[in-house]
């Protein structure tokens, strides 16, 4: 790749949800179908789970429990969504992108962020016992990994010199930044993996509390949870791309597709390892976040920061 | 045109959540309204020009919230939000104050005659910032951080109320700390 | 006309199934479970994620209460099963499949009920709220205002203030009443552990078990009479580590133990089951993630029930499960069950006279529940529904001690 | 848009913060006019800023009002907790120790 990124007519962002819930769509299959595998059923019948389910929740009637705060917890329940878009906005798709701002890897930090208060509002809005203990749980865990996840996005940052994606994406050219920065490779994604709730991190909706944030929400609430989950999750995906993967680089395909083969690539990992890991517990996590990952995110900093001043 | 409307309709946003921060009885309202408020304010910094300020801002106002929520929750107990009880003193005296103060300030805003504008902004706000504080700047920077980390300290000393004697033993001979919880570590 | 029944029929592909088991009816369960996976059905894990409530067998008063209250939290459309023996199971679940689909029935029951719901709310029945009524989930909150926007009332949702107490770092928090069960998620069938809790810490707990009306043996009995004791056992044995594994977050070993579990009821050789059963030890044991979130959490000074089992099964499993000695870890606890299962697959004749009598289960499911508010006390939320999982409570031997005392 | 417009939705913002800080009894409620206080200080800045003299230093100012926010927060939290710990209540006109 050699062109530099442009910037397209914002008239295009009406066609990036479809793209962000297709995506997610076909994650929510893939796991349908893995699902189907362990439990010894064709894995056909689990790719068309998702549906499944999509339908008998438009159907379903929604449920308010008693004295629920229903505009925080419908805030909640709809803002995953929202946030996932924004997410993708700053995410170039090949040569094209929506919005190129000076400030792209902030913008996505801070949509993360805004998970922090969308999963807690889902825990609280139900005024349930198990919603609001896992509200707490994602809290907690928001604390853990939102400091290594931050350090984990500056590393790609310091070594582009810039906060722009679209230079980001520059600076891979030679050689993507997965391979000499393995290590805020991977914290961003177990954060990605924990700010949507997700596989081992999904202790806020774990089954040991009824499904915790879940455990009241019906009907469309609940589609729109689960649909943004997955779209967090896809979105979290996606920008791994430009950040650590070299963006739309590749050879044979067009640039284009080579982002979208990349985003699902990694989701498809971050699918596969929804139930094959046990649970990890927020409150043991705390401790070695703060005491193993950040320090080992803030080595990486500082090794990428002296390669970068260095050459 | 359009910025205007749309600094007009922030500003509505900004202060009108504001005022619901001590107007309503719920607290995960009140909190979060404050979060709309920051909210609007940071995208008002990024029209003026500043977007890694406003940006910022509203990623560590939402964070803030977040984490308010949790602490008046958890501090708050009998509060007006169950109970509608009043948490308030002196409620004529600060609205005076406040209505005073306003008057002082706006009268000011308007009345000064404000000189023009100097200099023009630089072509890449966010790398100029970066610039100023790695260059001219710097010892700004330098003193922030280590205030900062001062601040990590004495909150925890302040909130903490178990030393290392309680956890070690008095004569921090155990071999495990006694915590009310467990950690991750194996400690 | 076209939209809504096209929904339907998808929405018949994946229903979700809220499971009640009563006390002694664990079979019942399991083959639900069974039939579940086969069609590809989802178990629910709370009653607004439900469309179908299935009860397992004759629930006595109370629990049919607490059945009911929880009909009642199904959003819709919603259908209601009893599950009571295996023949008719299939059919059990077409017809309720399509009851389902019947968009005219179910309009019809919405709108029932809105009715109901309307005559409830203006008469709020205070004592619904003081955890007669088990697991619940809306009405459980009786604390730090976690219930606004009703400030015109002095009780908004007509739920009493909180009072407070010193919680474990000296910090004054309210004390939250939850009755945990008897509708939860890989719990054991009947319980009921009225908490209260600071947060997710649990301050104090008192247990106790919600009967079923008969016992199940006179109704299953005939289709369970080939099954001996050592299966049985190893069913058992299976079932509670599958139940422990999901509640730990591991959902593909937990499938697996429960594939196993249900291939140990149907095969005809049970001797097949030793090597799946040890690879799936192995699996656990070998999994670090596992040893550390399970770490530190032990039974305590609980003796839990001796393995059944012939004696090298006995010397075996009692490595992995120091029974007499205090603290038992839940880890151990676990590949202790995978490792006796095997055990006794390998050693079942299935001739096997039964090794531990009634009086003794049900005396130990007794001691068991006796320790269990102790157990408890001070304990995450998480690491209790653990501690729980790890006990293998019997809740049906239970059950006849209970009615004996009662007589 | 004009500075004048800026500073009297700033001013407005650091009038009900001041309003909230000094009427609010719980010290989590005073935080919060203190938070929205600074939040109208911020405008004000960033409005000055960008209308008077827009030079890379300005910014800098930006930071350190934020960076004092957070100290505020951090502090405010630590002290209410304290408070919590040793009063059982955490009211500003329970901790009047020192007030003669």
């Amino acid at each position: 790749m050699t062109e530099p990124i442009v910037q397209v007519s914002p008239a295009w962002a009406v066609l990036t949800p479809f793209l962000l819930m297709l995506l997610a769509l076909t994650a929510a299959g893939l796991n349908g179908a893995l699902v189907a595998r362990t439990a010894g059923r064709p894995l056909r019948s689990g790719l068309a789970a998702p549906l499944g389910e999509v339908a008998r929740l438009l159907r379903q009637r929604r449920q308010v429990t008693v004295a629920a705060d229903v505009v925080l917890w419908r805030i909640g329940a709809a803002g995953l969504v929202v946030v996932a878009i924004l997410k993708i906005l700053v995410i170039p798709l090949g040569p094209w992108t929506l919005a190129d701002l000076d400030v792209g890897v902030v913008w996505f930090n801070t949509m993360d962020v805004m998970t922090w208060a969308l999963f807690w509002l889902i825990g609280w809005g139900a005024n349930s016992a198990y919603a609001l203990v896992g509200g707490y749980r994602f809290l907690s865990l928001a604390v853990s990994y939102e400091l290594p996840l931050m350090f984990a996005l500056i590393a790609p940052a310091v070594a582009a010199r810039s906060l722009q994606v679209g230079d980001v994406v520059a600076a891979q050219q030679d050689l993507w930044f997965v391979i000499w920065m393995p290590v805020a490779f991977v914290i961003f994604c177990g954060s990605v993996i924990a700010f949507s709730s997700w596989g081992p991190f999904a202790t806020g909706a774990g089954r040991d509390i009824a499904g915790g944030f879940l455990a009241d929400v019906s009907g469309v609430d609940r589609l729109l949870i689960l649909a943004g989950r997955y779209a967090v999750l896809t979105a979290g995906a996606a920008f791994a791309v430009p950040v650590f993967l070299g963006g739309g680089g590749g050879p044979l395909l067009p640039e284009w597709l080579w982002t979208i083969v990349k985003t699902f690539l990694v989701l498809a990992v971050f699918v596969a390892i929804r139930h094959r890991v046990p649970t990890i517990r927020p409150d043991r996590f705390a401790e070695v976040a703060w005491i193993i990952v950040l320090p080992a995110a803030l080595l990486q900093v500082l090794v990428v920061a002296i390669i970068v001043v260095g050459s | 045109m359009l910025i205007d409307i749309l600094f007009w309709a922030l500003a509505v946003v900004a202060v009108a959540s504001g005022v619901t921060v001590f107007v309503v009885d719920s607290m995960a309202r009140a909190t979060y309204a404050l979060a709309v408020s920051f909210i609007a304010v940071g995208i008002m910094l990024v029209i003026v020009g500043l977007e890694y300020i406003g940006i910022i801002t509203i990623l560590m106002m939402v964070m803030e919230m977040a984490i308010m929520a949790v602490y008046m929750v958890m501090y708050m107990g009998m509060n007006p939000a169950l109970m509608p009880m009043d948490m308030t003193h002196s409620k004529r005296w600060s609205a005076v104050l406040a209505v005073g103060t306003f008057v002082l300030l706006a009268a000011g805003a308007l009345l000064i005659p404000w000189p023009a504008r100097v200099g023009e902004p630089a072509a890449d706000l966010t790398a100029s910032l970066g610039e100023a504080i790695m260059g001219p700047n710097m010892l700004a920077m330098l003193t922030i951080s280590p205030v900062l980390f001062a601040t990590i300290i004495a909150g925890l000393v302040i909130a903490n109320p178990r030393g290392r004697y309680d956890r070690w033993g008095d004569d921090l001979k155990r071999r495990t700390p006694n915590d009310p919880m467990r950690g991750g570590l194996g400690r | 006309m076209g939209l809504t029944s096209v929904l339907a029929r998808w929405a018949s592909k994946r229903v979700h199934v809220l499971i009640i088991e009563v006390p002694g009816w664990g079979a019942s369960r399991m083959l639900l479970e069974a039939e579940l996976d086969r069609r590809g059905w989802a178990v629910a894990l709370s009653p607004a994620d439900a469309d179908l409530l299935a009860v397992c067998g004759m629930p006595g008063e109370e629990l049919r209460a607490a059945c009911d209250f929880v009909w009642n939290q199904l959003p819709g459309p919603r259908a209601r099963v009893n599950v009571t023996g295996s023949g008719s199971l299939s059919t059990l679940l077409n017809e309720a499949s399509a009851h389902l689909g019947d968009d005219s029935a179910q309009r019809e029951d919405a709108r029932s009920r809105s009715q109901n719901t309307v005559a409830e709310d203006s008469a709020p029945d205070a004592g619904e709220h003081d955890g007669m009524a088990p697991e619940e989930m809306d009405h459980g909150s009786m604390d730090h205002g976690m219930d606004h926007g009703e400030m015109d009332m002095p009780m908004p949702g007509g739920i009493p203030l909180a009072e407070g107490g010193d919680d474990r770092d000296g910090l004054e928090m309210d004390f939250l009443t939850v009755p945990f069960g008897p509708v939860m998620p890989h719990w054991p069938a009947g319980l009921v552990v009225d908490c209260v809790l600071q947060g997710d810490v649990v301050v104090s707990a008192q247990a106790r078990v919600l009967e079923a009306v008969s016992a199940p043996t006179e109704v299953s009995t005939e289709e369970m009479t080939y099954l001996v004791e050592a299966r049985l056992r190893i069913i058992r044995l299976c079932d509670h580590a599958s139940q422990l594994l999901a509640l730990a977050g591991w959902q593909t070993a937990a499938q697996n133990a429960r594939r196993l579990r249900d291939d140990a009821r149907w095969s005809a050789d049970i001797a097949e089951h030793v090597a799946p059963l040890d690879r799936l030890r192995r699996r656990v044991e070998r999994s670090v993630l596992l040893r550390w979130s399970l770490k530190g959490i032990s039974l305590g000074g609980i003796s839990v029930g001796r393995p059944v089992g012939g004696t090298d099964a006995l010397a075996e499993a009692g490595a992995a499960t120091p029974a007499d000695q205090a603290g038992v870890a839940i880890r151990d606890r676990l590949i202790g069950w995978l490792h006796e299962a095997a055990a006794l697959a390998a050693t079942s004749s299935d001739t096997r006279s039964p090794a531990a009598g009634d009086l003794d289960r049900a005396r130990e499911a007794r001691d068991l529940l006796g320790a269990l508010p102790a157990l408890l006390r001070g304990t995450e939320l998480g690491t209790a529904r653990l501690l729980i999982a790890g006990l293998g409570l019997d809740t049906a031997a239970l059950a006849p001690a209970h009615e004996r005392t009662h007589d | 848009m004009t500075l004048q417009a800026v500073l009297l939705v700033a001013a407005a913002l650091f009038c009900v913060g001041l309003y909230g800080a000094l009427s609010q009894q719980v010290v989590v409620m005073v935080m919060m006019g203190l938070e929205l206080m600074l939040n109208g200080v911020i405008l004000a800045a960033g409005a000055f800023w960008w209308f008077l003299s827009p030079a890379p230093d300005g910014q800098v100012l930006l930071l350190i009002v934020i960076a004092a926010m957070t100290v505020e927060m951090a502090m405010g939290f630590a002290v209410a907790t304290l408070l919590h710990r040793s009063r059982g209540s955490d009211m500003t006109d329970s901790a009047t120790d020192l007030s003669g």
